[in-house]
């Protein structure tokens, strides 16, 4: 994404570095401090108590989005809802990520039938993890972030695997 | 008496030509100072819905002058998710999941008043022992709710300790719940005609045990932020309603006892176990964020108290009375509230004798609190803001329902 | 010593030349996917109100003009008690500073007793 | 030596030190409060999250920078670096020990605080360039904190002044050798006539540093982030970086004026000498603690209030303060002579 | 708690309002013509019986109209009334701010949701959704269907 500019993207440089710099990023997955309904007590707060301190792998809260890194979606989203959601995700710099955060923010949940409701973040913001619940437990929501270092890991080894098969 | 029209006077005010989402507002106003040629422009901020401190998705409109707040709009939606409607396709016993989602910290309250309601409507009689574990789980849900509050509001001041130090409380206390009902936050539990299942065995010596710690917790917590003069600079005379305003916006609960008047609906309009059981009724007497402060923090030692008595006096018998399975209330219309940790949480049900309501409505603490923000916020400074609506400790669920 | 100042000199040209050094590392190293909405001011999520810069409160001018004169004064004081303790001076340099003080103390309580200390 | 490779050799000590701190205090603030909180913080990048901050770096390194339409472009990129070198020219006057600092300036602790003054200027021009309401209500009031509290720091250290008779720091700190009645550290700490003085300090330097509770200018729950809202990146981790440094260089100004440096008490000069630095560093570092220790349990003031301690309080106590000291010295220099 | 209702009765027809006393489940319930209505809140408000709390408003699409509830409270004298008044659909509802201050949000939020204008409102507008939203509380306006929501 980056030194590929300079030495392309197969090359060995770009991807090594890569890796190093995946291992910083899954390590340090700085969330937008956004909640929006009931998951937000669970997957915010909760989270960062005393019971299970999400700060133990790194994931840490930071109130602009300028400077994060993962933004949970905790939470219906509405239609009025939508446009700042969009906008917040936009605002984010590159890399980042989408966490939905409980049944509402996946599909629609309990409120998926009232015209009003979004049915899922995935129609607005481009989604990695889903954490199903209505509200999910912490731990699931720990469980979710362990999935997406999982899916950071994955990028490069994917990288990886196009260069030795290109060569 | 005096007119509300004295008491209201900032309504509108940055209302002139109208704006809606994404739409600039008639934007910077210039306002002579005295100072030939020197004038101030206000500045137009938007807090929220993305703002650490508007607890959910809260949009403050904010006219400041310097760090003066001039006027605010309060513009709400961001959570409306369509409770009132989605009811009328509902059965009556599943009403409570949609009121768990309401007030999502303090849901057992709201289960409550749809139970409350719908016995009334059908004229059932509950056993005994189904009322008193009503009441005790409701005040373990009071602690739990008034429990984030403090740690938000601790949050607000800048102090992290107090919202970790909460947090590990609320952890016990709804550990507790959970062992009872099955689930953290959306409970589920109480029902028309009863409670869903039967305490587990062995509950009441960890409720014991957790009624005995908290009250040595609430001590200190108190003495953390109550006891520092930071903190009491920063609350005492900011935000005061006073009997006057809290009348003409409705307020009830916490925000409404804090203005002076006594009125609750555990003691007022008694329902369940609150008849059989002893408990003060805390009340303020300026109406300013310290007094809100000080009659939620005794509020939650009434609370302890209370849980105490119910185990202690939990009777035996039935937990649940005998109800058809799909319940269908006569025709008619009712109304019952319960006394939730932001206010009256009523449920106003139109029935039409089969088996959904024809219109349910969901009558919020929080919704009348809102209102009564853009009337106190203006003259305060930037962070007093936050303060205020800390204190007045809205739950957006409820507001936009 | 004037390899000292010359140090000084070195950090400022140094210290700058690490932030742009940093700041030009990073953007090799980050990607760039620029977009109209991403350059939008961050406003809580909404779109901004209005512009930032306008005329703002006076009373902040009236303090930063108290504090320049005080400022000045603050460091005129440090010469003087660098030689404070040299005991020719005497008790005449205590005196000295009564009325330096002195005047600095008048030029506060008018301006408190004008009000440009009060923060609204 | 070459003197221009001495001189460089001396800057790029200094910046891996800065840098070092940097990593360190930010792990030490992490782990520091999460114990306070009943949590434990990092754990899982190195032993004990050893290397959290680190990875932190790392990844700010590879974030993309966005600059915000509508931004004042030139003092926007320069914001980062006006806050950053004055905080790193304040490592310039430090006296690690005996014959280990950087420079030793004549003009050493009046060099430190205007370099520490210099930051808020950088605070104020990236608030102000930010184009964001937040950012500049943060930097506004970073400059009025720092105008109202620049006045009392400064006079809070003229009484050392006085007493030591020279602004070199290094000097300072040797003023304070040996032992008053045989027993007491020549501290300045250990005169009581210091206690106000020290206070005055504490509390002017924190306002200074923008730190709880009178850390207004980047309150999180009022401001979203302050004057930072719309720095990512590079940018943000310097400023960040920037933060931290200036918390270790006022708690070395503190250790330096106030706790004998790199001195300890009772131990003969020689036997200290091959530890000193390693005696300097864990006196400030219990400063930094102590720092932390405020943020982790207080509330935050509100800029009114603030302010008015500031004018109305510490600057008219300050001025007395001087007063109170140059006589009370000179009596005891009639009397006894005490200082010479 | 329920007040005597031939008592404000009299009190309301004394100051020109026509009510009609139901009494339901839900409590005692004056009906008053529209145009009444703000004048009949307000009697009972200034007059002996003290309602000074309104403490709950809703709106009910009743299948030929709009039927508007006020819940009022009296502290003093520990009573609660209702005041029920109905209006067509689209029609113009008089807002009632000026004696009760609670119903500026609520009055939104109703002519929002069933599709009423307001008259006399200092915002009158739009509280909870953005533009172009249907009145979602009318009967009329359905719930997606399940089929719309496995698509999704």
């Amino acid at each position: 994404m980056a030194i590929d500019r300079l030495t392309g993207e197969h090359s060995l440089a770009f991807i090594r570095s890569e890796q190093l710099f995946d291992y910083a990023r899954r390590n340090s997955l700085w969330y937008m401090a956004f909640g929006i309904a009931c998951c937000a007590i669970e997957g915010l707060m909760s989270a960062s108590g005393p019971r299970f301190d999400f700060d133990r792998m790194g994931v840490f809260f930071r109130a602009s989005p300028r400077q994060a890194d993962v933004m949970i979606v905790a939470g219906t989203v509405n239609k009025k809802m939508a446009e700042t959601v969009a906008l917040l995700y936009d605002q984010m710099p590159e890399p980042k990520w989408v966490v939905a955060m409980g049944a509402c923010a996946s599909t629609g949940g309990p409120f998926r039938e009232y015209p009003n409701v979004v049915l899922g973040v995935d129609k607005i913001v481009p989604v990695d993890v889903y954490i199903p619940g209505c509200p999910p437990r912490p731990e699931s929501v720990q469980y979710g972030f362990i999935q997406l270092q999982e899916k950071i890991k994955q990028q490069t080894e994917e990288r990886l695997a196009a260069r030795s098969h290109s060569d | 008496m005096t007119d509300p029209r004295d008491i209201v006077s900032g309504v509108g005010m940055l209302s002139e030509g109208t704006h809606f989402v994404g739409e600039p507002p008639a934007g910077i106003r210039r306002v002579p100072t005295g100072v030939d040629g020197l004038s101030t422009e206000h500045l137009v901020i938007n807090m929220g819905p993305q703002h650490p401190s508007t607890h959910g998705v809260l949009r403050l409109l904010i006219e400041v002058d310097g760090e003066e707040v001039v006027a605010v709009e309060v513009t709400l939606g961001y959570l409306h998710r369509g409770i009132e409607k989605l009811a009328e396709h509902r059965r009556y016993d599943q009403l409570g999941t949609l009121m768990d989602r309401g007030d999502y910290v303090s849901g057992m309250h709201g289960e409550q008043a749809v139970a409350l309601a719908v016995e009334r409507l059908m004229e059932i009689e509950i056993p005994r022992k189904a009322a008193w574990i009503r009441t005790m789980v409701a005040e373990l849900t009071r602690i739990a709710s008034h429990l984030v509050w403090f740690g938000t509001f601790g949050l607000d001041t800048g102090a992290m300790g107090q919202f970790l130090y909460a947090m590990r409380d609320r952890e016990a206390a709804v550990e507790i719940l959970e062992a009872i009902s099955g689930a953290r936050m959306m409970f589920n539990y109480i029902r028309p005609g009863g409670v869903v299942d039967d305490l587990p065995a062995g509950i009441d010596q960890k409720i014991l045990a957790f009624c005995d710690g908290f009250e040595t917790y609430l001590d200190e917590h108190h003495a953390l932020l109550g006891g520092n003069e930071i903190f009491q600079g920063r609350v005492r005379g900011i935000g005061v309603i006073d009997r006057d305003t809290a009348l003409a916006f409705a307020l009830t609960g916490p925000n409404l006892r804090a203005s002076g008047l006594g009125f609750d609906l555990r003691r007022d309009r008694p329902y369940d176990a609150y008849p059989e059981l002893e408990f003060d009724i805390p009340v303020g007497t300026t109406g300013d964020s310290w007094d809100r402060y000080m009659v939620r923090m005794e509020e939650m030692r009434q609370a302890n108290r209370m849980v105490r008595q119910c185990i202690e006096g939990m009777p035996d018998g039935d937990f649940k009375a005998k109800v058809p399975r799909v319940l269908r209330p006569p025709e008619g219309e009712i109304y019952a509230a319960t006394e939730s940790s932001r206010g009256e949480t009523g449920v106003h049900i139109v029935s039409d004798g089969s088996d959904t309501p024809y219109r349910f409505h969901y009558r919020s603490g929080s919704l009348h609190a809102m209102q009564a923000l853009e009337e106190i916020l203006p003259g305060h400074l930037l962070a007093d803001v936050v303060m205020i609506v800390g204190s007045t400790d809205v739950m957006l669920g409820e507001v936009d329902r | 010593m004037n390899l000292d100042y010359a140090i000084l000199a070195g950090f400022v040209v140094l210290g700058a030349l690490f932030v742009g050094a940093t700041v030009g590392v990073s953007n090799v190293l980050s990607p760039s996917k620029p977009s109209e909405r991403k350059a939008q001011i961050y406003e809580c999520g909404s779109d901004p109100v209005g512009p930032p810069w306008v005329q703002f409160r006076i009373g902040y001018y009236v303090y930063a003009l108290l504090f320049v004169v005080f400022d000045i004064e603050t460091v005129f004081l440090y010469p003087w008690a660098v030689i404070f303790s040299d005991p020719d001076l005497g008790i005449v340099i205590v005196l000295e500073m009564f009325v330096f003080v002195g005047v600095l103390v008048l030029g506060l309580l008018y301006a408190w007793k004008e009000g440009a200390l009060t923060w609204r | 030596m070459n003197p221009v490779l001495v001189v460089l050799l001396r800057i790029l000590a200094a910046l891996g030190l800065m840098l070092a701190n940097g990593v360190v205090l930010i792990y030490m603030l992490r782990k520091v409060l999460g114990h306070m909180h009943l949590r434990l913080g990092p754990m899982h990048v190195g032993p004990h999250g050893i290397l959290q901050t680190t990875m932190d770096v790392l990844k700010l390194l590879t974030k993309e920078d966005i600059t915000p339409r509508g931004v004042d472009r030139a003092l926007y990129f320069i914001a980062p670096a006006a806050v950053f070198v004055p905080s790193f020219a304040a490592y310039a006057a430090i006296p690690f020990s005996d014959s280990w600092s950087i420079t030793s300036l004549d003009t050493g602790l009046l060099f430190t605080l205007a370099a520490l003054s210099l930051v808020p200027i950088g605070i104020l021009m990236a608030g102000w360039a930010s184009a964001n309401k937040w950012s500049l209500l943060g930097g506004m009031r970073a400059a009025a904190q720092q105008i109202a509290y620049e006045v009392p720091l400064l006079l809070s250290l003229l009484p050392v002044v006085m007493f030591a008779g020279t602004l070199n720091l290094g000097d300072i700190v040797r003023a304070q050798s040996g032992l008053w009645f045989g027993f007491v550290p020549r501290w300045f700490i250990a005169f009581p006539l210091f206690w106000p003085a020290f206070l005055l300090f504490v509390i002017a330097s924190l306002v200074e540093l923008n730190q709880t509770p009178f850390d207004m200018s980047e309150a999180e729950s009022e401001l979203v982030a302050g004057f930072a809202s719309e720095y990512s990146a590079m940018k943000f981790g310097l400023i960040f970086l920037s933060e931290f440094s200036n918390q270790f260089i006022v708690s070395a100004l503190g250790v330096t004026l106030f706790f004998g440096g790199w001195m300890i008490p009772w131990v003969p000069e020689s036997v200290v000498a091959p530890i000193a630095p390693v005696v300097f560093m864990l006196k400030v570092y219990t400063g930094i603690f102590v720092m932390m220790w405020i943020r982790g349990t207080f509330p935050r003031v509100r800029i009114d209030q603030l302010m008015q301690l500031g004018w109305k309080w510490l600057i008219p106590a300050s001025l007395a303060l001087i007063l109170v000291t140059g006589v009370v010295l000179k009596v005891a220099q009639a009397t006894q002579g005490v200082t010479g | 708690m329920r007040p005597d209702p031939t008592a404000i009765s009299s009190l309301l027809s004394s100051a020109g309002v026509d009510a009609e006393v139901e009494g339901t489940t839900l409590g005692t319930v004056f009906r008053v013509a529209l145009v009444d209505a703000l004048a009949a809140l307000i009697v009972l408000r200034e007059g002996g019986h003290d309602f000074r709390m309104l403490a709950d408003m809703l709106g009910t699409d009743t299948g030929d109209g709009i039927e508007i509830t006020y819940h009022l409270r009296s502290f003093s004298r520990d009573e609660e009334v209702y005041v029920k008044t109905s209006l067509a659909y689209d029609g113009e509802l008089p807002s009632v701010w000026t004696a009760f201050p609670s119903a500026l949000m609520p009055e939104r939020e109703i002519a929002e949701l069933l599709g009423l204008t307001l008259a006399g409102h200092p915002n009158p507008r739009r509280l909870f959704t953005t533009d172009g939203i249907d009145p979602l509380l009318r009967k009329r306006v359905p719930i997606r269907t399940l089929e719309e929501v496995r698509d999704r």
